[in-house]
């Protein structure tokens, strides 16, 4: 079992989640980050003082997901969250040791769909 | 009745309900005004600056409504472009509006353009107690006319939110409530052609509401629907971001109309001003009622922002005809307002038609609605005069903003990057945040 | 002064403070009205308007106080209570409010109960000149009234929020508002047997304020505490969501306060008037200095719900008697309410009524205060009478508040279930969120 | 225009602009004053406490523009500030601020300071009617000259805020407010030395405003600026938390301002007040074209924040010669006020000095330009003159400031640790949270 | 050491805390989160257009535990946060390679208490 | 590659950041967190009744790093974030088994940077 973890541009979500529900990963937890990376930021201004923003919004997802789901789930996010721009984000891997159901007390692979 | 009251050769008609407050036109020219016309003089002027300023507070009123009812990466734009609207409200009407609006038609003109010339002069004979036949002075007049004048480029602003550039809505709104409004607004309050028939807006439910809804529906066909609203044929809510904030708008609406309609009396006229605060607020209360039950029947749930575009629906439906229906009547009206909006916000909704705050529904529709209700209930009053009204604002307005919003749109465009849309107008348009350190799904 | 002031055939009191305002009673019937009583008349019923307008706005100020003092989850549901309670007010004192409190009991009558019909209908000798001396017409006696009406409700709102169903809430309204309001009103205001008997309420510490106290009372016990208010015998706090827009309802209720108490006055006397706003500030900011100095002694920091909570207490307290006690006796009746509020909030929690808002502290218990009050310092007023009062109203509105709300209870239910509580009720009621976005912690 | 109208020994100099409104000063001390002159009493009274509570809501105005434009780790601690000077205000004017500013210096007096006696006491033979030549009574003239007095202590709240110590500030201000003010105003309004020199400050540009203003400079200038504010030299923005806030207050203190300058013409005069709202309002409107202007020019994006203050600016500049000017320079007026606002929020920065909601750049350094535009624009009036009266205030508040200032921060402290001021006042003045549940970036 | 991630409904957060309080679990991080997984989702309606919100409001909580507190901490939530109803949630285990405490510097299962 | 995630006080964010970025760190994702620790919390009041508040803010960094960058990363947070009061957070290491850049479908080592 994989724990995957994807940075996103927030106005991708929609269609990230579009993607992975194709191919029937159904189950994902979202939320709200800042990024900072390659993408500049840009520039706000206040009240005549100029502010670089670095923080940029990001919307960040995690997915547990069973080994033959790894490779979909990328594919999925790669496709749909990428426009091209510095900014697309990230998605990083982890492996993932158990997974419980709270409701039924499952565990393992039955728990995580 | 008419609004023509200006250059101090037309009569002020007074109110038709309740007793005729004063009798001392004739006296007005005397040399010394007596104490007691200085006092009529006085509390007539005073209680029209008050509505002066409850105009001036529905403002604030349409820029919290609007900002409410949209998404948090566009509030900074939503409240800069009220705030720049009542200045060009104010400076246009200075610079050339309140002369348009009232040129004083010459006896036998044909009553459609007229001009008084640039900026503001009372004239050299200027009197205040004569002025209006001692209901106000000069300023009172061109301040509460000039405070409703940028209300209609207001309607404008919350159907168009959330997509149009904020260079190009600027400009439109300085033509529109500098050069349109005032020249259409003189056909009737300026005592013009359908004055002259026996068109009848008493508060402006037309004038004001309608000329807005017109130029709002063009520009909300001309920008096209928000990204995300329509996908796939299928309508997606785009929520607002603030309930509260919009039900503050409402209810300092609610309160602004005492004066927009109260003052439209034109003098503190005891019956008739607390006569047209009882339609008002009834139209009102009903409107919400309306609203509620029938949302709630059709929708299942109870619509908060159902009844609040209620409450607006009834006050819009009120405003023509506020002093010459009944208090029954004005519930009537006020009711069928409130189903109408629900009905209209869904259809126009249907129709991919993305106005985001409902202004079209509110201020066109029932600014319709009203127009004709004046018609239909008021005494005296004929459906078909209102009819002719409606379609000559109509077709006016259309044309007008057609050719405004078309010719900016060719030459700086009129819709922002579907990039800065997507991010947001407050960084994209002004590099700014509304809410900064507060964290929000900006990919709603 | 009592209110009773329709029919044409009741003297309006003059003012006890100041010279008297106008001779002119006896000319008024004469056939035209001089210039001078037409003005007189005007400024009397324009201010009379403005208290209208401003009273208005006191649903804004409670709707925003409301919805700030409780949770995130909850404001459409609140903000949805108070757009309709508006509109309840005004359409139930239309159809029957008015003409129940405003009876006319005829002379020998008990005074106790009377109805003057449905709808408004001012009458075929209607003379707005005479109709309350010169001081206001029917339709601005009608509007301010209804405007009053619809405060009743709104104080139980805040009492009851976060867990009320709120078609149960909203019959409970139409009821209390339409029915109970008026009639007990009528005992005083509408010329009954407690006016008769000398009792003395200037704008409505009890017959507003605690009226709607003491059905927030019996609602609140009705439907126990919220959720996860009281743990293990421990009263936890549940920590409103805005305090911004806590602090706007009560500067707006402030606000509203020159239009209730200024108001009151029922004419535009000078003196009257201006006295009157001074005895209502001077109360509310020793309220505030009260409530500061108090709460940050007993709770070490200084709490700003308690301040706000102490310029309402000084409102309300000195709402019963800001006419006939001295301008230093409403500073000294503002610090008590002050305290007393802080006091009251803390000793009804402990004793496991849960009010969200504080309105049973601030409406109810400061209402009392106020009655006696006006009783202590008031000239010619009784302290035996003033507690009969308090008890009338009290033993009815108790009966009555329990009576409807035990019936909706066995019929329709009070509580919405446990699932929607935690998960608020706007989601679960409307369907709908006010923070749309934003990332709130729900789990409190 | 001076102010000074107490002791029934002055008289009220009519308003310059337009026709002489009542002719029966002579008359009103008869025995029976006759229904005119009480009606023309009326209304002059009416308008004025109408104006009170206008200037009232500013407070509200002044709360919601600074905690807007502040971060939301300090907003309850803004609120609590902004409740307390209400009260502060209230409760020092009537224990000796009234009588303080209206002395009622004797002839040949110096005119430097005088003081009436504690307490209210419209004296033995006080009669409302000739109190103030038939404008208002007493008690109305009290109330709104003790609205005004804490807006000055208002100002220095927004430039001090986010660091500055609550019980320091509360010290402070009813020092500041009690005493400092009442005297300087005693100069100009109170009929002192500097009225009698010829000094004009219509509304307050100086006397107001610069009063507040200076106290602010001193007070930012004792305290320093925020932590993060100035690192390495560079000055990083520290945003405001909530826009729509601030525009809510900007669009209130517009509203109040109609009160503010129009009820300082001290009577309800058709002409004079309703010519003071063109002004006000053009000015305002002017003052927020051009502040977007230079903005937009300047800072390449328009920014909202200068908007705001443009409009204000504009505001502040008009007040002192709202009723000398013409029209078309009222707007230039405005025009150069929001000119000067952008460069002073600007170069202040650049000068290290840390006002967090431009109060300095806004009340100060506007105020002073108002001052002087009334010298150059106002017929009869000298530059000169100006020049002395804004010297003599700004000497003689920077030090009653620094002396209040020095004393209190030598005793307890001026500035929270920082500690506090990196956690928010709001948990470490009040433990208290101002948008309790939502998610908010504190490292902001 | 592992890491343990767990998914819960927001109304349960104070049982859950209360429940690892008493098995000495003392310490641990929470942010808000969205989730989207067999629970359906609900009907919003706004203005006339029916809304499916399928993105539910979640508490997601992150606990660094020595390898004896895993099973205590497991049953601890499990207990407290389940209500029997689809959505209760997940919980979620990783391998956790090291801890340092900032404010000392140590490192590994000291620093995690 | 390994996945830091570091607990901070709010206050500190500005100076970790600038940290980061001296080491050359330029990649970090943000959250905001509620922490429960051994910082006691505060007292909160509230219309007269007491809250204790323990569920205290703070902010959540996650940083992909390759190997050679962890030790510089953990003393660059540590160094920054220290205070020496309670309450100053914690580090966690856990193995990053996959990095991909959206924008490019880079993988490994060369996607995380
Ligand atoms: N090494 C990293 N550690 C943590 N988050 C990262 C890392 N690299 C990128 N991110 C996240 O991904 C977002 C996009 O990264 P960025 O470098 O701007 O885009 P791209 O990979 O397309 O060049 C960042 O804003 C940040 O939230
Ligand atoms: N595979 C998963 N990956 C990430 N988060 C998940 C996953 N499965 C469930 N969750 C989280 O747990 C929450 C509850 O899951 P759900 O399937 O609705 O409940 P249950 O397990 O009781 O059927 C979801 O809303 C989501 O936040
Ligand atoms: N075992 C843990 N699991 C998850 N988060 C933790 C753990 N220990 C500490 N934290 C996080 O680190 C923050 C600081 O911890 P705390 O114990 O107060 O500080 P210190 O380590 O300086 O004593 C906590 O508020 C919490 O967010």
């Amino acid at each position: 079992m994989k724990l995957i973890i994807a940075y996103i541009q927030p106005e991708k979500l929609n269609a990230v989640k579009q993607a992975l529900y194709e191919k029937e990963i159904l189950k994902l937890s979202i939320t709200n980050a800042l990024g900072c990376g390659q993408q500049g930021g840009y520039h706000e201004s206040y009240r005549g003082v100029d502010v670089e923003v670095n923080l940029l919004k990001k919307v960040r997802l995690e997915i547990a997901v069973n080994e033959d789901y790894v490779q979909p789930t990328i594919d999925a996010i790669v496709h749909s969250a990428r426009s091209g721009k510095i900014g697309d984000g990230k998605i990083f891997i982890l492996a993932l040791e158990e997974c419980i159901r709270i409701r039924t007390g499952e565990k393992g692979k039955d728990a995580i769909g | 009745m008419s609004r023509y009251k200006r250059m101090g050769m037309l009569l002020l008609i007074l109110p038709l309900i309740g007793l005729a407050p004063m009798a001392f036109g004739q006296e007005a020219a005397a040399d010394a005004p007596s104490v007691a016309d200085t006092a009529m003089f006085t509390v007539n002027n005073t209680w029209m600056l008050v509505a002066t300023f409850l105009v001036f507070i529905m403002h604030l009123g349409f820029a919290s409504l609007e900002s409410g009812l949209t998404r948090a990466k566009n509030t900074v734009n939503i409240l800069f472009k009220n705030t720049s609207i009542i200045a060009i409200g104010l400076l246009t009407y200075w610079l050339c509006g309140f002369n348009l609006m009232y040129p004083g038609f010459e006896e036998g003109s044909k009553g459609i353009f007229g001009f008084a010339g640039f900026l503001l002069n009372p004239g050299a004979d200027y009197n205040p107690m004569t002025y209006a036949d001692g209901a106000y002075t000069y300023w009172t007049d061109f301040l509460f006319q000039a405070m409703f004048a940028a209300t209609a480029a207001t309607i404008v602003s919350g159907a168009v939110a959330e997509r149009v550039k904020l260079s190009s809505f600027l400009l439109f709104s300085i033509i529109y409530v500098g050069v349109v409004y005032p020249i259409v607004g003189s056909w009737k309050w300026g005592g013009g052609w359908l004055d002259q028939l026996g068109f009848y807006d008493f508060a402006g439910s037309t004038l004001v509401h309608s000329v807005g809804g017109w130029a709002a529906l063009v520009g909300v066909l001309m920008l096209g629907p928000r990204k995300g609203k329509y996908v796939n044929g299928i309508s997606k809510p785009i929520m607002g971001h603030s309930l509260p904030l919009a039900a503050i708008g409402v209810f300092l609406l609610w309160l602004g109309w005492f004066g927009f309609n109260g003052g439209s009396v034109l003098s503190a006229d005891a019956e008739a001003v607390s006569f047209v605060f009882v339609t008002t607020s009834m139209a009102a209360a009903a409107g919400v009622a309306g609203a509620i039950t029938i949302s709630w029947i059709v929708q299942k749930k109870p619509d908060l922002s159902m009844a609040l575009n209620g409450c607006l629906a009834g006050l819009v439906g009120i405003t023509a005809g506020a002093d010459v229906v009944s208090v029954n009547e004005s519930i009537l009206i006020g009711l069928i307002a409130g189903v109408i909006v629900v009905a209209a916000v869904i259809l126009i909704d249907k129709a991919r038609i993305d106005d985001p705050v409902g202004a079209i529904s509110v201020h066109l529709v029932c600014g319709i609605w009203g127009t004709l209700a004046a018609g239909i209930f008021g005494e005296g009053k004929s459906v078909m005069t209102q009819v002719i009204g409606i379609a000559a604002y109509g077709i006016t307005c259309v044309i007008a903003a057609a050719v405004i919003f078309g010719i900016i749109k060719a030459v700086m465009g009129l819709r922002v990057s579907e990039d800065e849309e997507m991010r947001g107008l407050d960084i994209g348009e002004h590099g700014m945040e509304a809410y900064s350190g507060f964290q929000i799904f900006s990919s709603m």
